[in-house]
């Protein structure tokens, strides 16, 4: 599998959008949803076909050791499907939203999808580092210029908080190199190499210190969350699903595959407060989540919170006996099918957000009202993926947070209690946003609006599909991951 | 070579004592016309500090280094009294504290 | 030949069906034909492939069986799997649901007629029946759980049906968020299983409990109160009940099917089905017993006092439950499974009965706006009033066989017996009387508001074969379930003893002054409600005992106050205080640049001074 | 006798620096910056650089101070300007400066008076000067050469232009 | 001085020469595309001049100029720089000056080019001192270069004036070091164990401190950025700023001022207020040539950080790697900033397109020189894809080679302050002008300006972004090079 062809396909289907404007403005969105079925295509005959470990290694940077390593094991394939999946999503869920400028849209859609498959793939530290800030610059561009009401300051509250905590992973990054190169005389970036790096506890606890917080503030985790709500209420729809669909996972992918596999006792050391924070943001995000009157920040927040599940997840880690520590399967595991059912779960619900924006003009609750009963088929929708999200067993979120929390209870009981109490606090958010938008008396200042076509259902359709796929047979998921996760542990 | 009866360090001292009194010029002077004034004061403490020091080691560089600095201050005061013309033509004063318009 | 699978499989099927149509066909024209046969047709077919997979379970020797569909995930050493099991106990409440759930579905399609969101209802309705079916039929906890969220769900949707009214929303919402609280308990009971014993299949857990643990253990107690505590959600018993009389405001078809027969007792089945947990632990069990009888009474009293015919029948449903859990709780396994099948009955039929009543009213609910209704109204009020002898357990109706074994296998328990069987003695009195006074208020006295009978065949034709159960279902018997659960000596006590004969005469004394109270009106009630103590009580008793209201101001007021008080993120105040901070430097420091070049020397001036300061300071 | 000569030096130069930038008209402020470059000559001549005297005074007091004699006069900086000098020259204006000078100035007293070796050195004669001048230094006569010239571009556009402007304005 | 001497100092004799030939031609023919072309021959032979200056070999010449391929790799530098200049300020002197005016400014910058080919080079007081003069009364008159308006001439005095404080610090530092240490080339200049000595290099770090803006020596730095006419700026801000560093690394090098802790202590203060305060003062400004002007304050702050480094002998390598490749990212950046705005106020009269206003839709009316402006200030921000990110990743590989964690822990604070004003230029870019809201049909109007536009500039621009992206994707052959002429340095 070429993954390094993967990614320049989509940032020259990117280029070609954006040409393709010129032609006809509706253009840039066949070439982005042809991109995105072909890549994905690509990805998933390599899948069916008996998908075999692939691995690419090219000279860049002799001067550092650096090189482009590009490599996809079962968690980077997984994540690459969802990736290529909802940027199809997204090119849809923007279909008739984007009337200006859509070969540029189109092209800043294709350029973050190509930076995140990057992201998922590199195993090289420099080149790691590399796609995590490529994917900002269109995403930044994506809710700048096609946001709502506030886009400056929640365009630019998301870049700060992401850019600051990239540094500090740069600044940990090259410390890590360092004292690497100080232990063994090469200076290399290969995550491989940098595996069994010997370090001094307390060195590798600030470095493992400096790699979380990036990876937390994308995540993004209480107390760091603050930028998720405002970037994705001014986000267009797009920008939405694939924040949240995407973004946030390349956040819990870094925990996963840099955190605990390059600091595993620095992270074992950490993993009560890391496991706090998750399972804060469970029930702060929660909470959150029923104070907002806004659909879409209310989701975000509900991000926040299902995200709490990963962060909790993958840092339970086990007593292995004489203090040492030992890799927790079940809550990693939980982790990672969290990642994949919430990317579908919330995409489905900022689109269903996007749409009604598009339909009302408005994200306030309160003004909505009764939709059921104009939007039969967006009612429906919408109580699916809030059900899903509420984590209801059969549908892929509880299988994610199930196993979390069973992973977590291993681990430590009481903060497995608190996040177990998100679970109810779901609930009430998760009902106030079906309640108030959707039932009651129809507002009877809401227009007539549209339904649901045969577009977006198709689209809908297919992610609720995912979501029951995951949450009756998750099998083939964890199939894929486990062999990954056995390999993240490496005692030197 | 006979030695010379004036210390080094006293020599040092009056040049700064010079370098500084240009400097205050520099400092209160709101006329372009003193300011370039105090600027040479300052350039003639440095000359007279290298003189003294290469004085000191018996090299003919402190003296160089002068002729240097007596060609860097005849290209200053050249291009500088060119702008003082200017200067007086654009503001139509020679307060330099007039020409502070750009700021922030 | 195995066709376990297809019972839950058939109303899943439905659903979809129903699901799919849904999304095509616009409310406005709706598909009732489809919808009602699909609707109802699943369920009965289920029902019918009940009947056969029960002749088939006892035609191979009752011998408990295993069906493994799938296994569901496999994650290191975590491997539940999608397996039913059939046995007594699984049977009974899958004849239950199938059965009752049919008359239900049956009776619904001429309920909801004239209702919209037709195909929506049975969609739901199939939705909860394949739930309810997977609860009882799994065999492995997880798969339980699954059930055990999918019932919480459609009751969600079922109590919001008519979302317009939010109203309604607040009551589904309600439902399930305090049915949750207890189902995270059950969720941390799951997982204290699964560390201690490392399998969460229901059978194979059970045993590795009972080798791992003595009797009395913590760690059993701790698992089996986790557990205890989501049975007591979902079976509305205290202190999670407050949401059950609130949920009368879901179509009574569905009160009658989920807020009566199954759904509600899922927590009584959960206990006898982990029985083995529970009797693990003494402790538990008294638990159990308690809360069964602190709710039997509560409610009782409650069912008193209320006006909603909906209401009073929602309370008692929480008693006669609350009976179930004292006999989980003293040991008479048998005679709480019994009781809920019976209960099934006659709670189905007084619903149902009473959703004639209400429909030929109009959707009036409010009894003392009834009266004299039982020359109008014929078919209900003769099935209002089997349903309420059965209720009251008026010997050879099927509640006397049930509630007697109960009321007398609490006398027996080993604590206090004689408090135990005391109170329910006198919750079956309280009974009686509740009974009586919702009959007399309704069905006699003045006339109130005229009836338009709606009634079809297909409801009052339910209404008779639950008559029928509803009188003859004692017949049943504890046998099925007694292969199952351990019963230290039941129904063999002396009924003619003295506790025996008491306990037989209570539900005569509550009848009786019951029609003395509010028919003959011999005591004037009314005056005793009027004066200050008797409102006071009444009011209290109404309110069911303030549990609401102490609940409002503990966790909800305080919970949507610093909501609202939060809803900027004080968290974020943080960081807009940082960029408050960097901006203010910004000012400060550009204030500096004033332009002017001797300020501008100066500065140089001083760079220098602090340079040579440095210099010094290294002497 | 020559450490006196020095000291009468020394101090007419610092007499007369202090009052070029404190003088209000400023012809006279150069005549007393001649003054100070004729004192820092005499200076140079003891301190045995005879060369560097000699070019002290050709060089800056006889081209340089007469170039701004030139601009002074150009300027045509009369009475008014003297009234408006004493304006500008506030004796407040001076505390700022003063006390940042006497503080640099004590600074430099402890830096030079702490490396007091009493080593007064010898001189260096003119022939030794113009050696090292166009030998070694050759290079830096070279760079001094390209310095003048842009001085020379520069002052030449500037100038020029000032010219041309009143040259319009007289038309 | 030998005859390789001579094949060493190439680049310098062909760049005098071709100063004489263009001062000749003016004076015969006063003709502005003439002047252009013979400049740009000059600069072109200079360029081809540094491959055989190389070939001579590293030697310093009479202890004054050490040519090696350090200095030749400045000298490229600084001489593509003075191409770039050039070629951008054609359209821009066309528009603003009087015909008669014009080719003088050539001849500025080629003596300009030549100061801080110098400087590169010095090892000496003496070259030292000369060079930044040459380089310095050069840029007086090119920034006072206009006739009209005041802003030139202010920054032009302020310029001047506060350039002449800190030279005459510097030469008084230099006279104190002399008197200290008895010589005046860099290797012997300094003894830690003299005071006198230790002062003078205060003086002098403070003179060199000035030059390069830093805190509290910066404050002539933004009204000069802002008075200059903008394609001077662009010069201001690359050469001359460059030629100093390149001096000041070298400088540090060769004579271990660094190793006395109270400089050290000095110049690590100096670099984290620059860097700090230079991305405060940024923050919210609105004008683009003073937040250049801010951002460049801070940008030479994180620079410090190699200079620190330099100052370990076993650092040295590394250090001047480090400051190669960040200023090689930093002349394509800063280039392409001043010249898109040279090319925009080229086509504008009035003032410079400074306002950042001025920017709003640039993106969709001029896609390339937004796109440009955006890798500028991306590469400023030291954002991947860009030279920028690749120049602060080697402060950060500096910073942890020297475990100089204080200083990177400032580098990325002010980075992060940083990011904010860098994304304001592009957000401002991105947003639709008040005109397109108005009909479709205004904005074919300024398409119409751009074929009209300044094309040669236009093209210089265009090549600068994609340096920016292309080195930044691929930094391989900066890298090399640079790393050989640090390998090679000092032998």
């Amino acid at each position: 599998m070429n993954i390094l062809g993967l990614i320049l396909f989509l940032l020259i289907a990117g280029g070609v959008a954006w040409a393709a404007e010129r032609i006809n403005p509706n253009a840039p969105r066949w070439v982005g949803l042809i991109a995105f079925i072909a890549a994905g295509a690509y990805v998933a005959n390599a899948w069916a076909g008996g998908y075999a470990y692939a691995n690419q290694y090219i000279e860049w940077i002799p001067r550092f050791g650096i090189h482009v390593i590009l490599s996809m094991d079962g968690l980077s394939l997984m994540l690459t499907a969802l990736t290529l999946f909802l940027g199809a999503v997204a090119v849809v869920s923007s279909w008739t939203e984007t009337k200006r400028r859509t070969g540029f849209f189109q092209f800043n859609v294709l350029w973050v999808m190509a930076g995140v498959v990057g992201v998922f793939t590199a195993l090289d530290l420099f080149l790691f580092f590399f796609f995590w800030e490529v994917m900002l610059i269109p995403m930044y561009f994506l809710i700048a210029i096609w946001g709502h009401e506030n886009k400056a300051f929640a365009a630019m509250k998301f870049f700060l908080f992401t850019q600051i905590s990239g540094l500090l992973m740069l600044f940990a990054i090259l410390a890590l190199v360092y004292f690497n190169y100080a232990n063994t005389g090469s200076i290399t970036f290969n995550y491989n190499d940098l595996l069994g790096a010997e370090l001094a506890p307390d060195v590798a606890f600030y470095l493992m210190l400096g790699f979380f917080v990036a990876f937390v503030v994308k995540l993004p985790g209480v107390p760091f969350h603050t930028w998720l709500p405002d970037a994705h209420t001014q986000a267009p729809t797009a920008g939405s699903v694939i924040l949240a669909g995407i973004l946030l996972k390349t956040g819990a992918y870094g925990l996963i595959r840099f955190v605990i596999p390059l600091f595993p006792d620095a992270s074992a050391q950490f993993a009560n407060w890391a496991m706090f924070l998750g399972a804060l943001s469970i029930l702060y995000g929660g909470y959150m989540a029923y104070s907002q009157s806004d659909f879409k920040r209310l989701v975000a927040y509900s991000s926040v919170a299902h995200m709490g599940f990963v962060l909790l997840g993958a840092f339970a880690f086990l007593d292995a006996g004489d203090g040492a520590a030992g890799m927790n399967p079940l809550g990693m595991q939980g982790a990672v099918v969290t990642m994949i059912a919430h990317g579908f779960s919330t995409a489905a619900l900022f689109m269903m957000a996007g749409a009604l924006q598009e339909r009302l003009h408005t994200r306030e609750m309160s003004d909505m009202g009764g939709l059921w009963m104009r939007a039969p088929r967006m009612g429906v929708m919408t109580m699916f993926f809030v059900v899903a999200s509420v984590g209801m067993p059969g549908l892929g979120n509880f299988i994610g947070e199930f196993l979390v929390l069973l992973g977590a209870f291993q681990a430590n009981v009481p903060l497995t209690v608190a996040a177990a109490l998100g679970v109810v606090v779901a609930a009430v958010y998760g009902l106030v946003l079906l309640q108030r938008a959707f039932q009651g008396e129809p507002n009877p200042d809401v227009p007539a609006m549209r339904d649901f076509g045969l577009r977006e259902m198709t689209v809908m359709t297919l992610m609720m599909a995912a979501l029951i796929w995951i949450g009756v047979y998750p099998q083939p998921l964890l199939d894929l991951s486990a062999p990954v996760i056995e390999t993240l542990w490496i005692t030197p | 070579m006979t030695s010379l009866a004036v210390p080094m360090e006293h020599v040092l001292l009056i040049a700064a004592v010079l370098f500084l009194i240009g400097f205050a010029g520099v400092l209160v002077r709101r006329n372009v016309i003193f300011l370039l004034m105090s600027l040479e004061i300052m350039m003639n403490a440095c000359g007279l500090a290298f003189v003294a020091a290469g004085a000191k080691w018996g090299q003919p560089d402190g003296q160089i280094m002068f002729m240097l600095i007596l060609a860097i201050a005849a290209a200053e005061v050249a291009v500088a009294l060119g702008l003082v013309l200017q200067l007086e033509r654009r503001f139509d004063t020679l307060d330099v504290d007039a020409a502070s318009e750009l700021n922030g | 030949m195995d066709l376990l699978w297809l019972v839950p499989t058939l109303p899943l099927l439905g659903f979809l069906a129903l699901f799919v149509a849904g999304l095509f066909v616009s409310e406005a024209r709706p598909l009732k034909w489809f919808s009602g046969i699909v609707g109802a047709g699943s369920v009965g077919l289920a029902a019918l492939v009940a009947l056969v997979v029960g002749m088939d379970f006892y035609a191979q020797g009752a011998e408990p069986q295993w069906y493994l569909l799938w296994t569901w995930m496999d994650v290191d050493g975590f491997t539940p799997s999608i397996r039913l099991y059939l046995d007594g106990l699984s049977l009974v409440m899958m004849g239950v649901i199938t059965g009752v759930g049919f008359l239900i579905h049956l009776y619904a399609t001429g309920y909801m007629w004239g209702e919209g969101g037709y195909s929506r209802f049975f969609a739901y309705m199939n939705l909860f029946v394949f739930a309810m079916l997977m609860l009882v039929l799994g065999d492995n906890l997880l798969v339980l759980f699954l059930g055990w969220e999918g019932v919480g769900l459609c009751s969600y949707l079922l109590i919001g049906f008519f979302h317009a009214q939010p109203e309604n929303g607040y009551a589904a919402r309600k439902a399930f968020v305090v049915t949750r609280v207890g189902d995270t308990a059950m969720l941390l009971g799951l997982f204290l299983l699964f560390r201690e014993v490392g399998s969460i299949e229901v059978q194979a857990s059970m045993a590795g409990a009972r080798e791992l643990w003595p009797e009395g253990s913590t760690m059993a107690t701790l698992i089996a109160l986790l557990l205890l505590g989501g049975a007591v959600g979902k079976s509305a018993q205290l202190p999670l009940q407050t949401w059950l009389p609130d949920a009368m405001a879901g179509p009574t078809p569905v009160s009658a099917l989920i807020h009566a027969a199954t759904m509600v007792t899922a927590g009584v089945y959960l206990i006898a089905r982990t029985h083995e947990l529970f009797l693990l632990s003494p402790t538990a069990q008294l638990a159990v017993a308690s809360v069964g009888l602190a709710t039997l009474l509560i409610a009782s009293f409650t069912a008193l006092t209320q006006r909603d015919i909906k209401r009073v029948l929602a309370y008692s449903t929480m008693s006669q439950i609350g009976y179930m859990f004292l006999a989980l709780g003293v040991g008479a396994w048998s005679a709480a499974i019994f009781h809920l099948m019976t209960h099934a009955f006659f709670k189905a039929l007084l619903f149902l009965a009473s959703g004639s009543v209400i429909l030929a009213l109009h959707h009036e609910q409010d009894m003392f706006k009834m009266g004299g209704l039982w020359r109008k109204l014929p078919i209900p009020f003769a099935s209002m009033l089997i349903g309420s002898i059965a209720l009251a357990a008026l010997p050879f109706t099927s509640g006397f066989y049930s509630k007697d074994a109960i009321v007398l296998a609490s006398f027996d328990f080993a604590p206090a017996g004689w408090l135990f069987w005391g109170g329910a003695a006198f919750a079956a009195f309280l009974t009686a009387l509740y009974t009586t006074r919702m009959m007399v208020i309704t069905f006699f006295g003045k006339t109130g508001i005229e009836p338009h009978d709606h009634s079809r065949i297909n409801m009052w034709g339910t209404l008779a074969v639950l008559c029928l159960l509803a009188i003859g279902g004692g017949w049943f018997g504890l046998a099925p379930v007694a292969a199952v659960l351990p019963d230290g000596g039941l129904g063999e006590a002396d009924h003619t003893s003295a506790v025996a004969l008491a306990t037989m005469a209570a539900p005569f004394l509550g009848i009786a002054l019951g029609w003395l109270l509010f028919h003959n009106r011999r005591i004037n009630v009314d005056g005793l409600a009027a004066s200050r103590f008797g409102d006071a009580t009444r009011r209290f008793w109404f309110s069911g005992w303030g549990f609401d209201w102490v609940y409002d101001r503990v966790f909800v007021k305080p919970f949507i106050a610093v909501a609202h008080l939060n809803k900027a993120d004080a968290v974020d105040f943080a960081y807009r205080i940082i960029a408050a901070v960097t901006r203010g430097l910004h000012y400060v420091i550009a204030l500096t640049q004033s332009g002017r070049l001797r300020w501008y020397a100066a500065n140089m001036a001083i760079g220098l001074l602090v340079a040579f300061l440095i210099v010094l300071d290294a002497l | 006798m020559e450490l006196t000569l020095f000291y009468i030096a020394a101090a007419v130069a610092i007499a007369a620096a202090a009052l070029v930038v404190t003088r209000l008209n400023a012809a006279h402020a150069l005549v007393w910056l001649v003054v100070a470059l004729l004192a820092i000559a005499v200076i140079f001549f003891l301190l045995g650089a005879p060369f560097a005297a000699a070019l002290e005074i050709v060089i800056y007091a006889g081209a340089i101070v007469v170039l701004f004699l030139f601009v002074v006069m150009m300027l045509n900086l009369g009475r008014r300007s003297i009234t408006r000098e004493r304006l500008w020259l506030e004796p407040g204006m001076w505390i700022g400066p003063a006390i940042l000078t006497a503080i640099l100035f004590g600074e430099m007293i402890f830096l030079i008076a702490s490396s007091d070796t009493g080593d007064a050195g010898s001189p260096v004669g003119p022939k030794a000067v113009g050696e090292a001048l166009f030998g070694q230094y050759l290079l830096a006569v070279e760079l001094a050469a390209m310095l003048l010239l842009a001085a020379l571009v520069g002052a030449y556009h500037l100038g020029r232009r000032y010219l041309r402007d009143r040259r319009e304005e007289a038309s | 001085m030998t005859g390789a001497d001579l094949q060493a100092l190439a680049p310098h004799l062909v760049l005098i020469g071709g100063t004489l030939a263009l001062l000749l031609a003016i004076s015969f023919v006063r003709s502005h595309v003439l002047a252009l072309a013979v400049t740009l021959a000059t600069l072109v032979a200079t360029l081809f001049a540094l491959p055989a200056s190389n070939a001579a070999g590293a030697r310093v010449i009479d202890g004054l100029l050490a040519i090696d391929a350090y200095a030749n790799f400045f000298n490229a530098l600084f001489v593509m720089a003075a191409i770039a200049s050039a070629l951008l300020g054609y359209r821009y002197l066309e528009r603003r000056i009087t015909l008669a005016h014009r080719e003088e400014f050539y001849v500025l910058l080629l003596t300009a080019t030549l100061g801080a080919m110098a400087m590169a080079s010095a090892t000496h007081f003496a070259a030292f001192v000369l060079g930044l003069e040459v380089l310095s009364i050069s840029l007086y008159a090119m920034i006072a270069y206009p006739e009209e308006g005041q802003a030139p001439l202010e920054a032009a005095l302020k310029y001047l004036v506060l350039s002449g404080v800190a030279s005459t610090t510097q030469l008084f530092g230099m006279a104190l070091a002399y008197a200290a240490t008895g010589s005046m080339a860099f290797e012997a200049a300094f003894s830690a164990g003299s005071l006198l000595a230790v002062a003078g290099q205060a003086m002098i770090l403070a003179g060199v401190a000035f030059k390069l803006s830093l805190v509290p020596f910066h404050m002539w730095t933004p009204d000069v950025y802002q008075g200059a006419p903008a394609p001077v700026t662009g010069f201001v801000a690359t050469v001359s700023k460059g030629a100093v560093v390149a001096l000041l690394l070298r400088y540090v090098v060769e004579t271990g001022a660094l190793g006395a802790a109270p400089l050290v202590l000095g110049v690590v203060i100096i670099a984290v207020v620059s860097m700090v305060v230079g991305n405060l003062l940024a923050l919210l400004q609105d004008n683009l040539k003073r937040i250049l002007a801010y951002s460049s304050i801070a940008h030479i702050g994180y620079l410090l950080i190699a200079v620190v480094l330099a100052a370990s002998i076993s650092g040295a390598p590394m250090a001047l790697e480090t400051g190669m490749v960040y200023l090689a990212g930093y002349f394509l950046m800063t280039l392409a900033a001043f010249g898109v705005m040279t090319v925009l106020s080229s086509e504008a009269g009035g003032e410079d397109a400074e306002r950042l206003e001025a920017y709003e839709g640039l993106f969709w009316q001029r896609p390339l020189l937004a796109a440009t402006l955006s890798a500028a200030a991306l590469s400023l921000a030291g954002i991947p894809l860009t030279i920028g990110f690749i120049a602060k990743f080697y402060l950060f590989a500096a910073g942890a080679e020297g475990e100089l964690w204080t200083l990177v822990w400032a580098l990325v604070i002010g980075s992060a302050i940083g990011v904010y004003y860098y994304l304001r230029i592009i957000f401002t870019m991105t947003k639709t002008p008040a005109a397109e809201d108005v009909g479709e049909a205004r904005e074919a109007a300024p398409a119409a300006t751009e074929r009209a536009g300044a094309w040669e500039a236009a093209a210089v621009v265009v090549a600068l972004g994609a340096g920016i992206v292309v080195f930044g994707i691929y930094p391989t052959p900066i890298i090399d090079i640079a790393r050989a002429a640090a390998q090679a340095f000092g032998g």
